[in-house]
């Protein structure tokens, strides 16, 4: 007999769940960081290989490629707990549901979000880019890949219950994620041009702020909704 | 090409175990002994077009079992996805000690425990895996390890395999393993016999038994007869 | 020559007859390699426009060589094991892709190591370079692939199909490639070397077959231990522990019964 | 709150249906009369590192039911996807007619009916839309109207609404009706009760009835002991 | 009591089965259409809107756009019928297995491919790419998009049978694609600097006729094996 779990035990439990579940399929786990390099090569074999062209594309392309790995991951938080039954069971864990969620967008950054941080560089030497702009890169990344984790937590919540939600997904999360895209590719295509990038950075670090305070609970009330 | 054999890892010795005490459950703490806990009144639910019951009451005390029995398509499934608070009853109130369930949603789940047609057994984690997940999770525990657990449902030596590879009757044991680790306080079980053979039919008979003869409840919906002696059965027949 | 198959393709054979060659393959492979160091980063020349860095060769074009030689050894030898069903061919197409990777991993980093003194950046996108990545992403999928089936057979079958139509791939992609750099890019930046010094050559050819011998012990060895694993349930696996330990360490078919 | 009546679109004509011809099936050609048509000969099946069955011999012939018992785990899904030429047995053949199931996979499906664990209704289609595709895509159609079909396993009243919205047992009623409309030789039903009611369990029972009265052949695996009358009953048992 | 199905009439009836599942699902059906519209606005957005670097990117935006919707529209393939038991019915009909792939393949395209080429035009205008580019952009898609749909069977096939293979499958169909892409985005570049184009074309033509013939058998092989 042992007490009820707290809150921050349980959300332990839940990352180091989802976690083991994605030791369990390494090849898996990789998939986002390697999504993310297949995306970056294909732009110099899409446009040549004119190392000018792509140093002045170099930010759009990174920031492009980012978004597209973390989006195209998020379908993968959720669905296999629906299909199986699972998310049925944490639905009726003694716990509020935000819980959930912000467990999920965590173990989802620390899949998709925090190897990319670790892989940019190089990806951006690929593609010329200078060095003061890979250190912007990097900021930018850490203060926006969180944030398309919890704004995609959303999205996720919304359309579990709907098959082939995939691209439906995008639809909506999309839209959503433009203004990081935009803050952060700007902010290191500023850098390249070594113009100050102070406000853009504060911008993301905003939006951060704000998604982590709400995105939880409109996550929560979003899964409670899609699964009955 | 006719074999008999008994199958040495599946004797199941549950009738003979001393590893779940039969110690009582704590005593209803709200109600007092005798009222029931779960109660519902006059319950609707509408699938698309189609009013599947309405005027439903549903009451159900300590050492009760409530068998919800109906053709096909009656509706049963749906009521118990609307008494766990899975989903919304289209008219009627759900309480839990006397709250509706919808408001004091944690405090309900923390004696829940609820087995869907889809169980929820992860392909991924092995059965010892997904026990000690559940349990982690849970409300409150009741002391039986995973490792027993598996062994009362005769998963001795499945322990470590990747569940993915179990056989379908195999996965639903594990699944029924974690109705043992956990002290809750109600189950509801949706065709708690889908998959499994005699020998698990009449586990799930011997756990069934001795939860309610702790004071345990139980929503169970079933095509089957359910053969649990010297217990209160109600049935609710869907139509 | 298909009795000599299904004999060679027989694990145990396989097995105490790789047991008997692999010390002379080691061996061998050693001399060559030390020879071929010391030939090369010793005894030959430095470049005049190259200056020393052009010792970076003699790792980096024997292993760019292993690399699409091992590409096109792991797809035969994964289409031999899907028609004939040989097990020993699939063993060793599924235990060449990582080795294969690994030489085509040293290709890009050597040569990026290169090419930022030679031609002051780490990367262009060169046809020769960029097919090398190609391939590099066509041998992680084929592991991936791999990777992800439980059943061994299924997984043996499955990435044999990926690999032929990888290998069907391989010059379709190359050309095409090529024919993308030079379209864009008339200023080549030429990996080639046409003309090549006999003081430099030697050692290159030397370190070459070095490496392709190096490429066959691993192969050996981790050969070994694959068919060693696989078939630790049969009784001349199960002699061979015994031998070793006096009892029998493997588990038996039946563990779980 | 219990209520009695029967639910008028659920009475099954079963027994009483004439739109089912008892027609005889064509005669076996190869083989002639009386040999059995589907036979494997030392059949082995291994999971991961474990051996299920060896040495298993399968000899089914026209009128045959053969019933695959065993507890939870033993085998018999593996036993039947290769039966079916789903799975590859790991030593053995399989025939049908004589001839290698691998070898003649397209004669031999033309006349198989295969039910599993998962059943194949699509969701987003309505039973009626179901039936049509399987019928479009079977081998040999029996004649039997899709609308009949499902009338049959009393589905009466549900054949336009998506399939996704039927209960568990009444999307296995839809997968049974494919046996109806298709005139194949051979069934294969991994747990055909499961889900079902106790009329769907006699729909059941009626069905492969008059399939074996008609020299069909099938291969059935259950928990459940099977009620069908004058048939020749060969048990397999694995353990 | 009619006669057994011929070869063509079953592949006409899978496909009508398919296209009646994405009619019931139109949302979904939509999805790469509105995928490939959403990444070519993407750049803009994170680029910045200069016509002349625009009309420099176009041509790789586009097909990489065009390869990136084919790519994720790829495992809706086979994944629910896999999930639902329907694949194993459709592996017992009594016909060869690559009609299977092929008619996946073709409904694949008439989804995927076919729409784009209404919608390419339009996006092209966006890029300010000029006309004969854009007539050119639309013969290489034509060509190009039924090999991605094919190829990608392949890929489809060889991970239905696996969990999340989501991104697995890029990481096995992408580097297949490339060829496909260097001459798509090689010819509408070079009908953009007034160059020939035929060479490419017809690269891109020889493509489309060995992945017809060749594609579907090993598709089929691929999911006879990854089934079991
Ligand atoms: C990441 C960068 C590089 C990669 C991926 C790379 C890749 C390759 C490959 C695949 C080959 C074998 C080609 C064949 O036999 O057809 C090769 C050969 C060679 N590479 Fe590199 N290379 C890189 C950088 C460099 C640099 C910087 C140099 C020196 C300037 C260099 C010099 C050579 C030479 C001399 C050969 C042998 C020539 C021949 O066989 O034709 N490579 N490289
Ligand atoms: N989303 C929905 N829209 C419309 N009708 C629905 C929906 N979901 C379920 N139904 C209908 O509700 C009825 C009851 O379904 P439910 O799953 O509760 O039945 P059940 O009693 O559990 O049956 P079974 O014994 O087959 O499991 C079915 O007739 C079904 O068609
Ligand atoms: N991919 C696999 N790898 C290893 N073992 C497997 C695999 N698939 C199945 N098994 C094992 O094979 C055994 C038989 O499985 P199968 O599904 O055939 O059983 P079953 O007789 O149908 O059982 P049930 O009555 O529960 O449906 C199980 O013990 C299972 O663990
Ligand atoms: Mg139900
Ligand atoms: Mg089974």
């Amino acid at each position: 007999m042992s007490e009820r779990p707290g809150i921050m035990s349980t959300l332990g439990a839940l990352i180091r769940r989802d976690l083991l579940l994605a030791l369990r399929r390494r090849a898996q786990a990789l998939n986002p960081l390697v999504f993310f390099v297949i995306v970056v090569t294909l732009f110099p074999l899409g446009l040549g290989p004119e190392p000018n062209l792509l140093q002045k594309l170099a930010p759009g392309v990174l920031w492009v490629a980012a978004l597209l790995s973390a989006m195209l991951s998020l379908e993968a938080m959720f669905h296999s707990d629906f299909e199986d039954g699972s998310l049925e069971q944490l639905l009726l864990i003694p716990q509020p549901v935000f819980i959930i969620v912000l467990a999920k967008a965590l173990t989802h950054w620390l899949l998709s979000g925090l190897p990319l941080l670790l892989l940019a560089p190089l990806l951006a030497l690929w593609l010329h880019l200078p060095g003061e702009a890979i250190l912007v890169l990097l900021i930018t990344l850490a203060l926006g890949a969180p944030v398309l984790s919890l704004i995609g937590a959303i999205g996720v919540a919304l359309t579990v219950g709907l098959r082939r939600g995939g691209v439906l997904l995008s639809l909506l999360v999309l839209p959503l994620y433009i203004p990081v895209l935009i803050m952060g590719a700007g902010a290191v295509d500023s850098a390249a041009m070594g113009l100050s990038v102070g406000a853009q950075l504060s911008i993301l670090g905003a939006l951060l702020a704000f998604a982590v305070t709400l995105a939880p609970w409109a996550a929560g009330a979003a899964l409670r909704i899609s699964v009955e | 090409m006719s074999r008999n054999a008994a199958h040495p890892a599946r004797v199941n010795p549950m009738g003979a175990s001393v590893r779940q005490s039969p110690r009582e459950y704590d005593s209803l703490v709200a109600g007092g002994e005798g009222q029931p806990a779960l109660t519902a009144e006059n319950l609707a639910c509408e699938r698309g077009d189609r009013l599947l019951f309405s005027g439903l009451n549903v009451s159900l005390g300590a050492g009760n079992l409530m068998l919800v029995e109906g053709p096909n398509g009656s509706g049963k499934t749906s009521l118990l996805r609307i008494l766990c608070g899975l989903a919304q009853p289209s008219a009627g109130v759900v309480r839990w000690r006397g709250e509706e369930v919808g408001r004091s949603r944690e405090r309900y789940c923390a004696e829940l425990m609820y087995l869907g047609h889809n169980h929820g057994v992860k392909g991924d984690l092995s059965p010892c895996e997904n026990l000690q997940i559940a349990c982690a999770l849970a409300g409150v525990k009741s002391g039986v390890t995973p490792e027993e657990a598996l062994y009362e449902v005769g998963l001795a030596g499945f322990e470590d395999a990747p569940a993915r590879i179990l056989s379908a009757g195999q996965r639903r044991r594990v699944a029924l393993a974690r109705l043992l680790t956990a002290e809750a306080r109600l189950w509801v079980l949706d065709e708690p016999f889908t998959a499994l053979d005699t020998d698990g039919v009449m586990l799930v008979e011997k756990m069934l038994e001795r939860h309610l003869a702790r004071g345990g409840m139980a929503l169970v919906s079933t095509h089957h007869e359910v053969r649990v002696t010297e217990v209160n059965i109600i049935r609710l027949e869907l139509y | 020559m298909w009795l000599w198959i299904h004999k060679f393709g027989s694990p145990k054979y396989f097995y105490n007859v790789s047991g008997k060659i692999l010390p002379w393959v080691a061996g061998a492979t050693a001399l060559l390699i030390v020879i071929g160091l010391y030939l090369g980063l010793f005894a030959s020349p430095a470049d005049y426009q190259q200056r020393e860095t052009v010792r970076i060769m003699y790792i980096h074009v024997p292993s760019a060589w292993n690399s699409m030689f091992i590409y096109l050894l792991m797809a035969a030898s994964a289409a031999i094991g899907l028609i004939w069903n040989i097990k020993l061919a699939d063993i060793v197409a599924a235990v060449s892709a990582p080795i294969g990777a690994s030489f085509t991993f040293i290709t890009l980093v050597t040569g990026s190591l290169w090419g930022k003194p030679m031609w002051g950046t780490w990367w262009e996108w060169d046809a020769r370079l960029t097919s090398e990545l190609i391939l590099l992403f066509l041998y992680l999928g084929y592991i991936a692939l791999q990777s992800a089936f439980e059943d061994r057979r299924l997984a043996a079958r499955a990435s044999a199909v990926l690999a032929i139509v990888g290998a069907v791939n391989v010059p379709i992609i190359y050309y095409s490639v090529q024919w993308w750099n030079t379209l864009h890019q008339p200023q080549s930046l030429g990996v080639g070397m046409s003309t090549i010094h006999p003081s430099m050559l030697w050692p290159l050819l030397i370190m070459a077959l070095g490496f392709k011998l190096l490429y066959v012990v691993i192969l050996l060895m981790r050969t070994r231990a694959e068919v060693l694993e696989r078939e630790r349930n049969n009784a001349w696996v199960q002699e061979l522990a015994q031998a070793l330990v006096g009892k029998s360490v493997i588990g038996s078919a039946n563990e779980y019964r």
